[in-house]
């Protein structure tokens, strides 16, 4: 049961994200890539990570997409004036690339593929938020250290006075 | 025998909590227009009749129904059409979906099986709502964005600029909560304000956290798109915004997902702050009343005013919504901006931080 | 109970209670609440008219539907100089003229056409009008139909009311 | 060269030149009905009354000639008093029947009235002179007497320049009316002249009758199409659709006249146009989109050339095409189809009717402009022998290029062609039997010039965007070459003409700016 949902959600992500890079509509990239993202959350659903899925859903399925939809509404580009995208030798070496990629994160998977069964409950949200204040705590503090300066220089970027 | 009682159940909660919804969605119709009248001084809808009998207007949702069936269902010429046709199905499912969480009643015990009045008592409760509910927002977007035309563009975008303001703001509101009765399962917070606070008071969210409680239903009004936080909409400046090309059942069905929401929303405020289910001194066996008296009432009754209890309360904020949007006007722009982010965002870190503050003290033994 | 006009003060400062904006909202749910208990217990009052049953009596000046005036013989006092059509800020009359069968009349409308969907009865058809073949006295206003092909008045339509 | 002052402006003009028309070089418009620049001097109407000094009574401007040190006055009140007085006379026994007249919005008696009178009629409507109304007079006229006022306009133009004088007045004092003789009608191809010359709406189009209020029409200069004299004149339209064409003047080519044949020419543009581009594969037309039919034909053209050799591809221009368009489809066949089998005809069915003033048997815009640019009439023999020949395996034909063919003979001729591709405005035998229909422009959807007999390049103007899914011809010949392989960067008639100019000796030189509204004449013997 679980193999065959973990087949479905995956195929999902898998053929979402295809998807995402072939339309030649922007609106309709984004909507494939709510899909993908969706599919991703209940691949950790099916891990037991709830809390890592509702996550993936609500920043970036529910904000980070949202940003995307609204530029892409600002700008508004009618139909006919979109770009033809062309195949050409660049876009080639970046399907060899990627599957280059695809290649080595199997190779690391097997590596250091978690044991089944032993998630039962590094998912939930006791679990991660102990892990982030304990463990990864420098990490964390960092990124939001990094966080804020991004916050800071998109500010200073954007306001003409400060 | 277990699988066959195990989907009758699950089918059965959904049924219940479906015909819950929707029938509250058909009253709010009327209690909107009827309210909505009474209040400026108009008598409101009265003219649907069955048999010749009006009732004050009750059937007019039926005859709403069937005028929305009825009607032209178009699509303007330079519009997406496949995503034109999406959009309100993007808006009503994500509304439908966030019912489920929510407990409308404590577990009952039926043939020795364990059963919980709730779709799916989740363990992320609270986060898959803010998940799902935060998905509401591309039905508007993408209603705006397909019509390709003026109005509608202008409210897909102040929708999405709305949206991701006051999701932040209600995420952190509901911190408090979270922090107090130490769960995001909405199960465990409706158990958890069965308790007293100071021996008297029922230990409802609006107690422990009043402050959480005014941003969070503020919050839940932007997200909803009700006044005074209807900007998307706003019929006087952009006429209708986003749903202003749509007709027929496509436009009934944004009017659901709008009614589903308040209700939902309102269910979600009452079973997070105002003790869901919870009926005020009513322990499992009777009331407990503070001095030390108590009644004794039968379990079957028990369960009959928790689940009214929570039938009332969900009914008082839809009531709420109502009552809030004919009193207050809308708000500007950017005042819709400023105080999402320059007052609801701070104070609700500040909630954060003085509840910890007292957690924390309460802890190390105070109170 | 009437509505009447109350001259609110509105001071250059607000109050820290005003600034909270909590407690005024209170203050106007009260008064909502207020007026929606009052109309339930005094339904009575409310000023609204029932109208199918109840009519406005229309001003001498109202505007409803057109009508295209007829000579004594029955043929349309329309000539068709198109000043309606010209003067129309809708672009909702549509006319083509004609030969006339009677000479002494020359010119008449084949076709004249008022769109009722897209008329914004600001009468300035009537006033145009060098013949007073127009006139918008119906008292009606635009009944529904469920096409929009029925709501494009033809001549005959116009000249039986 | 007498200098003289009029309102208080001097100026200097040459000798023998009368008031009106001094006034009007300076820009100062003097009232009138009765003068008209091209005939004689009649000076009944007395509308043009101005105040000269030294002369005790008011003057009329049209037949008084200036001399030195004239002083002229013509906002006098005394001269506006005068002016409505004549203009109140004029209208005692106007029916004003304005609502149903076709005159109304270009109307003299209107345009004076709002400027000079806004007077009461101090007559009773009964007590008016009734005269005949809707007289069908012959030509394309409808003559009604009653709104005369007698300037007798008509009157000199048939006598002077036509000749024919059929019009005259009748009857005395307030009964006087103009009218054409007993048992006589209009006999003359000029008629329609009448109806611009007559001031009021005495004198209107047959064929212009309630059709349309000309307050709605828009006008476009442009060339009347019709043949190869080129008049030049104003296309009215409205919206899409073309009501009427009214000469224009140009001294040097048609004064301020134009012929009844001409006038009814607006009709082509309306009437049977094609409107979408369709394909016609195995026999069956299918409507199609702009750039499969423009694909499907750049192939066609490109397999019969590869295959048999640039010998077996023809091109067959149109005389009514535009210098630019013919340019482009001269450049099309000899620089990217290669082929030498061009040309083109200008013979029409019949005998064209042809006369000494401005009707000439040539029925085509601009035969004298596709010989300039290289296309011969010998050409056309050529090219069609080749066709019955067999010889031709893919053919490209513009407008009404085979119109001296009877339709049976166009689909025998044609038939014998694999891929026939037709450039046309007009449904015909020719798009009936091509495999692939280009719907053009009319003359009054597109821009660009024509070459007149005498060798005068004249521009004409685009009024409203083709109709339907019609387009521009250059749009359509730049599209084909570009398919191709050409890489053509034209951008309009004007970009074209430039290419033109340059490239073309008999145009060197030439310049939309330098043809202005009037024209220019090509180089002689270049």
């Amino acid at each position: 049961m679980e193999l065959i949902l973990f087949m479905l959600f995956g195929a999902i992500a898998v053929g979402g994200a295809i998807m995402v890079v072939t339309r030649r509509h922007p609106m309709a990239s984004a909507l494939y890539l709510i899909l993908t993202l969706f599919a991703v959350a209940a691949l950790f659903a099916l891990r037991q990570a709830h809390f890592l899925a509702a996550i993936q859903v609500i920043v970036y399925a529910g904000a980070v997409v949202v940003l995307f939809i609204f530029v892409i509404m600002l700008v508004n580009v009618p139909e006919n004036k979109l770009p033809m995208e062309r195949v050409t030798g660049m876009r080639l070496l970046g399907v060899v690339a990627a599957g280059l990629l695809i290649l080595e994160s199997a190779v690391l998977a097997r590596k250091f593929a978690m044991p089944a069964g032993s998630t039962a409950d590094a998912g939930s949200v006791q679990a991660v938020g102990r892990a982030l204040f304990t463990d990864y705590l420098l990490a964390f503090e960092i990124t939001s250290v990094l966080l804020l300066s991004a916050v800071i220089g998109a500010i200073a970027m954007a306001k003409k006075k400060i | 025998m277990t699988p066959v009682f195990d989907i009758a159940v699950a089918v059965a909660r959904v049924a219940v909590f479906f015909a819950f919804v929707f029938g509250l969605v058909v009253i709010m119709t009327w209690v909107e227009r009827k309210g909505a009248a009474y209040m400026q001084d108009r008598r409101g809808p009265n003219r649907a009749r069955i048999l010749g009998l009006t009732l004050g207007g009750v059937f007019h949702p039926l005859a709403d129904a069937l005028k929305f069936l009825f009607k032209e269902d178009f699509i303007p010429d330079g519009a997406h059409r496949l995503f034109y046709q999406l959009a309100p199905m993007f808006a009503l499912a994500p509304a439908i979906m966030t019912m489920a969480v929510v407990p409308f009643g404590p577990p009952v015990t039926i043939a020795g099986k364990t059963i919980a009045l709730q779709i799916a008592d989740l363990n992320v409760g609270i986060l898959y709502l803010f998940a799902v509910s935060g998905m509401a927002v591309y039905g508007v977007v993408l209603a705006g964005w397909s019509s390709n035309s003026k109005y509608p563009l202008l409210g897909g975008l102040r929708s999405s600029a709305q949206m991701i303001s006051y999701e932040v703001s209600m995420g952190l509101s509901v911190m408090g909560i979270i922090m107090v009765f130490q769960s995001v399962r909405l199960s465990e917070i409706a158990l958890g304000q069965g308790a007293l606070l100071f021996g008297f008071l029922p230990k409802w969210g609006v107690f422990v956290q009043p402050l959480g409680f005014v941003l969070f239903l503020t919050a839940l009004y932007a997200e909803a798109n009700r006044t005074p936080f209807d900007l998307p909409e706003g019929e006087s400046e952009i006429v209708a915004g986003y749903h202003l090309e749509y007709a027929s059942f496509k436009f009934s069905m944004f009017m659901m997902a709008e009614y589903i929401h308040m209700v939902v929303g309102a269910a979600v405020v009452a079973t997070m702050f105002f003790g869901g289910w919870q009926f005020p001194y009513l322990a499992d066996k009777g009331f407990v009343l503070p001095g030390g008296f108590s009644v004794a009432v039968p379990a079957a009754a028990v369960l009959i005013l928790r689940i009214g209890s929570f039938v009332g309360k969900t009914f008082f904020f839809c009531w709420l919504y109502v009552w809030i949007r004919w009193t207050i006007p809308r708000f500007r722009y950017d005042q819709v901006m400023r105080l999402g982010w320059k007052v609801m965002l701070p104070l609700s870190l500040l909630n954060i931080f003085v509840t910890g503050l007292v957690l924390l003290y309460i802890d190390k033994g105070g109170f | 109970m009437t509505i009447g006009v109350k001259k609110v003060a509105r001071p250059e400062k607000m109050s820290f209670g005003e600034s909270l904006y909590l407690l005024e909202i209170m203050k106007g749910l009260a008064v909502t609440m207020g007026h929606f208990l009052h109309n339930i217990a005094h339904n009575k009052d409310i000023p609204t008219i029932e109208y199918p049953e109840v009519r406005r009596t229309m001003p001498a000046r109202f505007r409803g539907c057109h009508r295209l005036m007829k000579r004594p013989d029955g043929s349309p006092r329309c000539v068709a100089c198109y000043m309606c059509a010209t003067a129309c800020p809708a672009k909702c009359i549509t006319i083509v003229a004609g030969e006339s069968p009677d000479p002494a009349v020359e010119k008449y409308p084949v076709r004249f056409d008022i769109d009722m969907l897209r008329c914004v009865f600001c009468g300035q058809c009537v006033e145009a009008c060098p013949c007073d073949a127009i006139r918008m006295d119906t008292g009606w206003h635009t009944p529904p139909e469920d096409t929009r092909e029925k709501l494009i008045y033809m001549i005959d339509k116009l000249l039986e009311k | 060269m007498p200098n003289f002052t009029i309102n208080g402006i001097a100026a200097t003009v040459p000798d023998g030149t009368t008031i009106l028309s001094a006034a009007h070089t300076i820009g100062i418009e003097i009232p009138h009905y009765c003068y008209h620049p091209k005939l004689s001097i009649a000076g009944n109407c007395r509308m043009c009354l101005v105040e000269v000094e030294k002369f005790p009574k008011l003057q009329i401007a049209c037949n008084t000639v200036v001399t030195e040190g004239m002083v002229v006055r013509s906002d006098t009140e005394k001269v506006r008093k005068a002016v409505t007085g004549v203009l109140e006379l004029m209208l005692i026994h106007h029916p004003v029947d304005c609502p149903i007249c076709d005159q109304a919005g270009e109307c003299g008696l209107q345009n004076y009235y709002m400027k000079f009178g806004l007077h009461k009629s101090r007559y009773d409507l009964e007590d008016k002179v009734h005269k005949k109304k809707v007289q069908d007079i012959g030509g394309q006229i409808v003559l009604d007497a009653e709104r005369c006022i007698l300037c007798s306009r008509c009157v000199r133009f048939l006598q002077e320049i036509t000749k024919t004088g059929e019009m005259d007045f009748f009857q005395r004092a307030d009964h006087s009316e103009i009218s054409i003789f007993p048992g006589r009608k209009l006999d003359n191809d000029y008629t329609g002249n009448l109806a611009d010359i007559c001031p009021v709406g005495a004198l209107t189009s047959k064929d212009f009758r309630f059709k349309c209020r000309v307050w709605f029409l828009s006008g476009v200069e442009s060339i009347c199409p019709g043949c190869s004299n080129g008049c030049n004149i104003v296309a009215d339209f409205k919206g899409d659709i073309l009501y009427r064409l009214k000469p224009r003047r140009n001294d040097d080519v048609n004064q301020t006249w134009m012929c009844d044949l001409g006038r009814l020419e607006y009709r082509k543009a309306n009437e049977s146009r094609l409107l979408v581009p369709v394909l016609r594969e195995g026999g069956k037309p299918v409507a199609a989109s702009w750039d499969e039919v423009l694909m499907t034909s750049a192939m066609r053209f490109r397999e019969a050339a590869e295959k048999h050799g640039p010998g077996s591809v023809a091109v067959i221009a149109s005389p009514q095409s535009s210098n630019e368009e013919l340019f482009l489809a001269k450049k099309l066949a000899s620089e990217i189809l290669k082929t030498e089998t061009i040309g083109f005809t200008s013979r029409t069915p019949g005998d064209g009717l042809s006369d000494d003033f401005l009707i000439k048997a040539d029925k085509t815009p601009n035969s004298r402009g596709a010989q300039l640019l290289g296309f011969a009439e010998e050409g056309f023999g050529r090219a069609v022998k080749a066709i019955s020949d067999g010889k031709i395996r893919a053919l490209l034909i513009f407008g009404t290029a085979l119109s001296d063919l009877s339709d049976a003979e166009v689909e025998s001729l044609l038939s014998k062609v694999p891929f026939v591709a037709h450039v046309g405005t007009g449904d015909g035998a020719v798009s009936r039997a091509a495999h692939a229909v280009l719907p053009s422009a009319s003359f009054a959807e597109r821009g660009g010039t024509f070459t007149n007999f005498a060798g005068r390049v004249q521009r004409f103007r685009r009024g409203f965007a083709p109709r339907g899914k019609a387009r521009n011809d250059i749009e359509i010949i730049v599209g084909l070459a570009n398919r191709l392989g050409a890489g053509w960067k034209f951008d309009g008639e004007e970009s074209v003409f430039k290419a033109l100019s340059e490239a073309s000796a008999p145009f060197s030189g030439m310049s939309y700016e330098s043809l202005g509204s009037g024209g220019q004449a090509v180089a002689e013997g270049r």
